[in-house]
């Protein structure tokens, strides 16, 4: 580290990542927020006004008129707008939707059939009839008020308390971990001998690699099943198996972790690996004692996002794994929680964060293995 | 409890197996083709032999599997496109022919090639700038994870954040999109971001650079984190700035990991579906073609010919860039 | 005063104290030497002035300006590092441009002193190659043209010439003398382990022990007056013979008693309250002659003999135990192994050392 | 599992035709697996019906469902492990499967039951016919649970307060909405938005429409391409829809809101204060996305889409969807299962529940769980002609494609005339 | 035989010829050190030897195998990189064991070899850390650990003591010899650019130039005998004094006529045919010595006095244009800048070159 980094350009770099981190943040910020609000305010008004106290118009339904009692001879409903809410104003009620806002708190405002609504500033509010009242649908209050941010957490208990989802995270574990791990190795493998060995059509093969990147995912579903099947009634075991799965995964993440992993490696000081060779090391020393802890920063990097893709992939688990109840991965269990028709936008914020704990989590431990100065001390000259 | 137990045993297995299969094959190649400890012809013959197998040894368990799950799906894909709806008759070449004359997949590859400008571009320089920026203040690491997070983000997820940012109210009444509510904060009147032909493509780049800036960082930052430190205070000896550094003594340094990031981010971007899929559903001409190929492949029972020519076209334009690889790759090997 | 002063100056790393407070002064203009044994500090000291490694205690002053927290790349200084650091993605050419292209030099200016460096150093060959395509000591030279093309305030090298031959060594040496010559402005600050380089370049020699200053001194001095046992043994090649002894009469001279019982007489000056005292009687290897009369220093056996051509070194033994005593007699000689032999020397060539290691001479 | 009503228990339940199956089928140690649409709470209801299969016949019933059960079927069956049975809510997808060979016909004992026992059978039975392989005309799936469609919403409350009636012709609907406008308020709520569907709210209203200004056949013609696109009957119903949501007085937010607008959050402007509009359309599933702890049939209501008194003769045509069973594997028990549909009882257990509608005329009125969905059910069973969503019945492309786009286009200021060109296009190309 | 064979042996990178076809056969358990300018070959040389290098052309054989395509590891080499090229992931003792690891020795003799090589070169102090947390002779030294812990046929040597200090650099030279000696049957090939290290370990010493083999032989041999000019320039510090002269009597002593005038005769045998011929005289700095008589082979003025104690150079100008003649003469002495000094030398340590650069001796 060079000394006295402390320049007037360090509080440019601190002010960038600043509002690099807040533009990147922000939606997501958004999504946090809206996963705590309550559902029905998530449609109405947007996510950063749930920040502060704002003004809305809302509908009250008072109770029904079972709920009235005999006072002095008149007949009283009473109750308070701003039910379980501790601090809350009052501006303006109605009672008639083309008029919401027909009256001042402490008004009293004449109801059609000689019933008399009053509501105080505080949310307070009573209905008087001098006889009975009846109906089981309670009279519509219309007010406007001042309302305070108001947060729930009812929506992730909604999503953790969801039947299976316990073994859902076990399989999606399950799923995710050797999906991750095995590539990785058979990559590293493969990129070290696509780096460092010699062999002819060694560019082409690189090149292949790169345009296998390409394949689309669903090109390969169809045919890939169909062997899965065939192969499957072969054996005679089942064709969805989590054998089957890994193997997919791999076979879909193998052109990017052997791209990335070669790049790495080719970077590596050729000298390290020829001190190595002088020393008696095979191919297969070096990779494991040599090749693998230098690659250490391109290993994490990759496992990250393996593991991030198979976390999150739908689409490989349901066909390859199957959509049964005990076999279906946390995300196609979330997914399923939306109903048919997807729209409960609460379960989906909240189970968005649920989601993404894993990855982080993943991520956070892993980065610490971008070092830098792996390879310092190493050669002289360069 | 029991399915836990089954998951660690098969996880171990797996990943058991694996270095099984690398360590046994090298023993058992080094003990059919001995060559230490003996010398003349044998020795020597043998020792060619070995050379010859070991990298496919190395290589084999990848190429395998390769070439089970991509390319043998490849060559299906191909041979589907020469074939109907069903997959059943030949119909030479009438996909492709079709395709040119449609005026959906036109728009597609002309909105496919905006992509390919802006977000693979936009997706690196974000990342190297940010990798580069937060390298070197102690926060670095809190900044990274936030801006990775829309990587980790289910796609589920990330659609529903960017409905926040794209929903449009019609005017007067509250937005509950960010953009429009800036927008109308500003003096402004509210815009159906997704509804505008042309631009709404940019919008909906705007969302992947979002994600795959984290990617690019990520990749980036171990690259940035392997340049030899001294090579920059030498840099710095020599009077340079933080900028010419970063320019001239850095950039140079990861040119090879940046050509990396910025192919697969192409490439990514020519199979990019879902989030049009989600937002748009290819409407208000903001149709790409992994998209295309995807509606015409599964909407409605499909049809896999069509379907496949795409997906064929998808592969044919990622040619180029396998040919810069292969350039790259030989320039680097040289003497090696 | 413009030059540089450091001021107790200490280096750790983490729990790992590598400098234990230096305090020098170098004057503006002055050719500096720092010497010392392999680990001793001298590159962590570099580092510190050049402003690449943080300073954790003291203050360092560069032209009377309190430097600690200064920039490198404002403090005016090249660089020549042990490591050499060159840009692994530039040419030999780029590689030395680069600073004067920071600098925003002339394209003529610079080419004209890319090749005027690449002349000296006999690189004019290589300048489209990129390190790697290098030998270790063309690289080596690639990272001292970087640093002569510049036109610093300070210049900083760290063992340059290792790994060059002994004629580019001589040819390069003396172009940084000439340089020194030139720069009459330009502080040098030079690392090496070549006691020839050390003693022919320097103004001043700084020997390093361990992260301290053992001595500060023009070149001859510190061969003829070391000031303790350290820099007695550490200037010169070989190493001054060191013998232990007993002081027994002291005065204007000083006599002593070595081990075997020959006793010397010294014309160094010694207090009577040391008598009795051991001490560390020194000479060295080039000051002894072969004595063929019966006036004589020391006698001992010859263990092994290493003719070089020019000179022969003789090893002793039988004086002190597992060590020999080296001399070092000019052209080839007559002597073989196991020979006994004698040996003098001139009385003014002579050193001695308190039990603590310090010089007697003042 | 525990079976939701005791068998037995409640006489609102045919519990004899339980019995009867459950005597004539006996099939322990088989399984079924069923892929279905149904997810969420959906699911869960299903799983009660299955109950009682499982509880009858001694099957493993495995159900299954996914986000994407277009792709997942077509994907299952084409690499040949689809499940047993697949129920499936598209029609156009079901006739692509049968024509490549993937289903089992259900037989002409089926197909007779269904012409006895559903109302309006041959509506039904048309529904479920499709050309298998061989390009033979075959009964090959089973409807079962049925939407209403031809809905329109509102707040009673709403209406009492500004003093509005419900509308019992389309003349009054559209008399209703410029009176609405005359008062200074804002009739409609339209949202087609709905992510990658966006625009499939636009086809009801023009299915609605068309039902509404043409008769039967010339919709029959219209879904199968018979006439063109652009025939004016087409043209003229996608104008009828335009009427109301091309104009910036009738909708919430203008037209410019309405295809933006997500179809999800439409209804929520019936419920604001002040309401943003008094009325919207939307089939029968559209109340789980109202305002939590809104009650139908007292917070909210929904009266039938009006026809067109000037066309008495088309009588009150339904528009619906649905989902239909059919057997993907033919085996035993998913023989049993398509049987087991037959039983009032699986309507019934669904019905008594939430909402489910049945054309079954032996399933139990009384059975269903609430007014409103009582009053649907009649709506359906009132019906004199029913067709199924036309755009479920168009090939996939057209009909959840060009004609999404198309609509989208449309109310984005598009001609009628234009937009019907261009699905006429999309749907020449797929020929 | 089982020593090391090399035929022809060719180097190219691409189109840049690196080695020329070396001929070369080095004897079991010989010590053999390659000098020659920065960039001559010496590394890559060794590079081949150890099996990093694919050799263009030529065959290469040890021990009687043909080892041209045999990887290194079968070679039973060891090697200190110029480039150190430690594990950077490494402890120090870790990079040392590594070796040993990989041949599967046990525990207990690796942790005795590392140990004891770790304690030759000082390095248990900093067993446990990294390469980056050391100084570059710390690292050299590591380098070297991880050579002479293991136990080859073949020991590769490039620069290993460049970045010691003198010291260290004396003590660890004599490990290697003592390792030479103790290891009678391992062959060890040494690159330096160190003079005495050359002539100190050498049995033999190979004299590269651009290339090619300029000559080989016994370290005395080739100080007292240089085969050519190049080899008389290089081996010996400063080099020898070379002075254009002709040829002006031939027969068993030759007369040669030096620019200014002055002839001088040599015991050097000459056929008539080179009378009259221009050829170079050449005479070590070392072997000159003042002259106070009137004979002399030589006169100049001193243009600079170097005094660097033990010895004192003098450059004397006025004999070749441009390149000073250098007289080493040792002790400190009287002489000043200015001074017109004559000079002397033995007939026996006077060198003859013809036009070409051939000697004229043998
Ligand atoms: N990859 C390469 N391409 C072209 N030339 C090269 C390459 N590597 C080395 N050379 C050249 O080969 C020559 C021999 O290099 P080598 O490293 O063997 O020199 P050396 O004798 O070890 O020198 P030094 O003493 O400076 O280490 C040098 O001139 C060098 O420039
Ligand atoms: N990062 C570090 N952590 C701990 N100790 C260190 C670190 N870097 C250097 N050292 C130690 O500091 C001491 C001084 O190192 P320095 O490089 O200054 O030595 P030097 O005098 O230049 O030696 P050389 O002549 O071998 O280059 C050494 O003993 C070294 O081991
Ligand atoms: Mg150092
Ligand atoms: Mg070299």
């Amino acid at each position: 580290m060079i000394a006295s980094a402390r320049s007037p350009l360090v509080w440019v770099v601190h002010l960038s990542v600043i509002l690099l981190v807040l533009l990147w943040t922000l939606p997501t910020a958004g999504l946090l927020i809206s996963s705590l609000r309550d559902k029905d305010q998530l449609a109405v008004s947007g996510w950063w006004t749930a920040l502060s106290t704002s003004t809305q118009s809302l509908v009250y339904r008072a109770p029904g008129a079972d709920k009235q009692v005999e006072k002095d001879g008149k007949f009283v409903i009473s109750g308070n707008l701003l039910e379980g809410q501790s601090t809350g104003l009052v501006s303006a009620f109605g009672f008639n939707s083309r008029e919401p806002t027909a009256f001042q708190p402490g008004q009293t405002a004449d109801l059609s059939d000689g019933e008399r609504l009053t509501v105080q500033a505080d949310g307070t509010f009573e209905i008087v009839s001098d006889k009975g009242m009846e109906g089981t649908r309670g009279q519509r209050i219309f007010y406007t008020a001042a309302v305070p941010p108001r947060f729930t957490i009812d929506n992730y208990i909604e999503v953790m308390r969801a039947e299976g989802i316990g073994a859902s995270f076990i399989n999606s574990l399950t799923v995710a971990i050797p999906s991750t791990i095995i590539p990785i190795l058979v990559a590293a493998f493969a990129a070290y001998a696509l780096a460092w060995m010699k062999f002819p059509g060694r560019a082409i093969l690189i090149a292949v690699v790169v345009g296998l990147l390409v394949v689309p995912l669903q090109m390969s579903l169809i045919p890939l099943l169909k062997l899965y099947n065939g192969v499957g009634a072969f054996l005679g075991v089942p064709a969805k198996t989590y054998v089957g799965i890994w193997l997919a995964h791999m076979g879909f993440g193998l052109p990017l972790a052997i791209y990335l992993l070669r790049n790495y490696m080719a970077g590596l000081p050729r000298e390290i690996m020829e001190s190595a060779r002088v020393d008696g090391a095979s191919d297969f020393d070096i990779f494991v004692k040599i090749i693998l802890p230098l690659s250490f920063p391109a290993l994490a990097s990759f496992a990250i996002f393996q593991f991030l893709w198979t976390w999150n992939d739908l689409l490989v688990a349901m066909v390859f794994l199957g959509t049964g109840n005990d076999s279906l991965v946390l995300t196609g269990r979330l997914v399923n929680l939306l109903g048919s028709r997807g729209g409960n936008w609460e379960i989906l914020t909240a189970s968005a964060f649920i989601t993404i704990i894993v990855p982080l989590i993943v991520f956070f431990s892993l980065q610490r293995y971008l070092v830098r100065g792996l390879l310092a001390g190493s050669v002289k000259g360069g | 409890m029991q399915q836990l137990l089954f998951a660690i045993t098969t996880m171990a297995a797996g990943v058991l197996a694996c270095v099984a299969y690398f360590y046994g094959t090298n023993w058992i190649l080094d003990r059919i083709f001995p060559s230490k400890g003996l010398t003349g012809k044998v020795a020597s013959r043998n020792l060619r032999i070995t050379n010859t197998i070991r990298p496919w040894l190395f290589l084999g368990p990848a190429m395998v599997s390769l070439t089970i799950y991509l390319i043998y799906p490849v060559i299906e894909s191909v041979w589907l496109s020469f074939h109907d709806k069903s997959g059943q008759t030949f119909v030479g070449i009438s996909n492709f022919k079709w395709m040119i004359n449609d005026g959906e997949f036109r728009q597609s590859i002309y909105n496919n090639f905006l992509w390919l400008l802006v977000v693979p571009a936009a997706a690196t320089f974000f990342g190297l700038i940010i990798a580069a920026l937060t390298d070197r203040i102690w926060w670095g690491n809190i900044a990274k994870t936030l801006i990775f997070m829309p990587m980790a983000i289910s796609f589920v997820g990330a659609s529903v954040i960017w409905k926040f940012i794209y929903d449009f109210r019609p005017e007067g009444s509250e937005q509950i999109g960010l953009l429009n509510a800036l927008v109308v904060a500003f003096g402004g009147s509210p815009e159906a971001w997704m509804t505008l032909p042309f631009w709404n493509n940019f919008f909906l780049m705007v969302i992947l650079i979002w994600i795959q800036t984290g990617f690019a960082m990520v990749i980036l930052s171990a690259a940035l984190r392997g340049i030899p430190e001294e090579t920059i205070e030498a840099a710095v000896i020599d009077g340079a700035n933080g900028l010419q550094i970063f320019f001239k003594i850095m950039i140079p340094q990861i040119w090879g990991t940046i050509a990396v990031v910025w192919t697969t981010i192409t490439i990514l971007v020519l199979k990019v579906f879902d989030i049009v899929l989600a937002m748009t559903n290819g409407q208000w001409q903001s149709q790409v073609l992994a998209n295309l190929m995807f509606d015409w492949m599964f909407r409605g029972g499909g049809d896999f010919g069509r379907g496949a020519a795409i997906a064929v076209v998808i592969m044919v334009l990622v040619i180029p860039i396998m040919i810069w690889n292969i350039r790259n790759a030989a320039k680097e090997m040289e003497g090696r | 005063m413009s030059g540089l002063q450091l001021k107790d100056i200490r280096k750790s790393y983490g729990a790992v104290d590598v400098i234990h407070g230096i305090d020098l002064e170098i004057k503006q203009g002055e050719f500096v030497v720092f010497v010392g044994p392999s680990g001793c500090g001298k590159s962590t000291l570099l580092r510190m002035i050049a402003g690449l490694e943080e300073i954790s205690g003291g203050e360092m002053y560069i032209a009377d300006r309190l430097v600690n927290d200064v920039p490198p790349s404002q403090r005016g200084i090249a660089m020549v590092f042990q490591s050499y650091a060159l840009y692994p993605h530039m040419t030999v050419y780029d590689n030395m441009a680069f600073g004067m292209r920071i600098a925003k030099e002339s394209k003529e200016e610079i080419d004209r002193r890319v090749r005027s460096a690449a002349d000296i150093l006999q690189l004019t060959k290589y300048l489209d190659r990129l390190p790697k395509a290098l030998s270790g000591g063309q690289r080596q030279r690639v990272a001292i043209g970087r640093a002569i093309c510049r036109d610093p305030k300070v210049f900083l090298f760290d063992e340059p010439l290792s790994n060059l031959d002994a004629a580019l060594r001589v040819a390069t040496r003396i172009e940084i003398a000439k340089l020194n010559e030139a720069m009459a402005d330009t502080t040098m600050i030079y690392v090496t382990h070549d006691q020839v380089e050390a003693m022919t370049l320097a103004d001043r020699i700084v020997v390093l022990s361990a992260g301290h200053i053992e001595q500060v001194g023009p070149p001859l001095e510190l061969y003829e007056r070391p000031a303790n046992l350290f820099v007695a043994r550490f200037i010169g090649s070989p190493a001054m013979n060191i013998i232990p002894a007993k002081i027994v009469a002291t005065g204007a001279e000083t006599t002593v008693e070595l081990t075997g019982g020959k006793r010397d007489v010294l014309d160094i000056a010694t207090a009577a309250s040391e008598n009795g005292k051991t001490a560390s009687f020194g000479v060295r290897p080039e000051d002894l002659r072969v004595s063929t009369g019966d006036s004589f220093l020391f006698e001992g056996t010859v263990a092994i003999i290493e003719a070089l051509g020019e000179v022969t070194l003789l090893y002793i033994e039988g004086l002190v135990a597992n060590e020999p005593i080296i001399a070092k007699i000019p052209g080839i000689l007559d002597i073989k192994r196991g020979d006994k032999v004698r040996f003098t020397a001139d009385k003014a060539k002579l050193h001695l050392f308190d039990a603590s290691g310090k010089s007697y001479r003042a | 599992a525990e079976l939701k009503f005791k068998p037995g228990e409640d006489s609102k339940f045919n519990w004899g035709s339980y019995e009867e199956f459950k005597k004539g089928h006996d099939l322990k140690g088989q399984t079924l697996t069923i892929f279905g649409p149904w997810r969420g709470e959906d699911q869960a209801l299903v799983e009660s019906v299955l109950d009682y299969f499982r509880d009858a016949t001694g099957v493993d019933v495995k159900y299954s469902s996914s986000e994407n059960y277009e792709q997942q079927i077509v994907i299952d069956t084409q690499a040949g492990s689809p499940p047993d049975v697949a129920v499936l809510p598209q029609p156009g997808l079901i006739a692509d499967l049968a024509s490549k060979g993937y289903l089992t016909p259900l037989g002409e004992e089926t197909q007779k039951w269904l012409l006895d026992n559903y109302a309006a059978g041959q509506s039904w039975v048309d529904l479920s016919t499709y050309a298998g392989k061989d390009g033979k005309k075959e009964l090959y799936a089973f409807p079962y649970k049925i939407d209403v469609k031809s809905l329109v919403w509102y707040v009673p409350e709403n209406f009492e307060d500004s003093g509005y009636e419900v509308p019992k012709t389309m003349e009054e609907l559209k008399a209703l909405t410029e009176k609405i406008v005359a008062d200074g308020g804002t009739p409609w709520c339209i949202g087609l938005g709905s992510g990658g569907a966006t625009g499939w709210p636009a086809t009801d209203w023009v299915e609605d429409m068309m039902l509404r200004t043409q008769p039967a056949d010339v919709y029959d013609k219209w879904t199968t391409n018979a006439i063109p696109f652009t025939d004016p009957a087409v043209v003229g119903a996608i104008d009828e829809f335009g009427w109301f949501a091309k104009n910036d007085k009738n909708v919430d937010g203008g037209a410019a809101a309405v295809a933006s607008t997500d179809f999800r959050d439409s209804p929520k402007g019936l419920f604001s204060s002040p309401p943003k509009c008094y009325l919207h359309h939307q089939a029968s599933f559209i109340p789980s996305f109202f305002p939590e702890g809104t009650v139908v049939g007292e917070d909210a209501d929904f009266f039938y889409m009006p026809p067109y008194a000037s066309k008495a003769d088309l009588g009150n045509p339904v528009l619906g969807a649905g989902t239909l069973a059919m057997i993907t594997k033919d085996t035993p028990a998913s023989r049993a299962f398509i049987e087991f549909l037959k039983t009032p009882i699986a309507h019934e257990v669904w019905m008594a529940q939430s909402s489910f509608l049945t054309p079954l005329k032996s399933a139990n009125k009384d059975t269903y769980a609430n007014g409103p969905m009582k009053k649907q059910g009649e709506i359906l069973l009132n019906a004199t002609t029913f067709r199924f969503d036309g755009s479920d019945l168009m090939p996939g492309k057209i009909g959840a494609g060009a004609f999404w786009t198309g609509m989208v286009d449309y109310v984005g200021g598009k001609s009628s005339a234009d937009v019907a060109a261009d699905v006429q296009k999309a749907w020449d190309a797929i020929k």
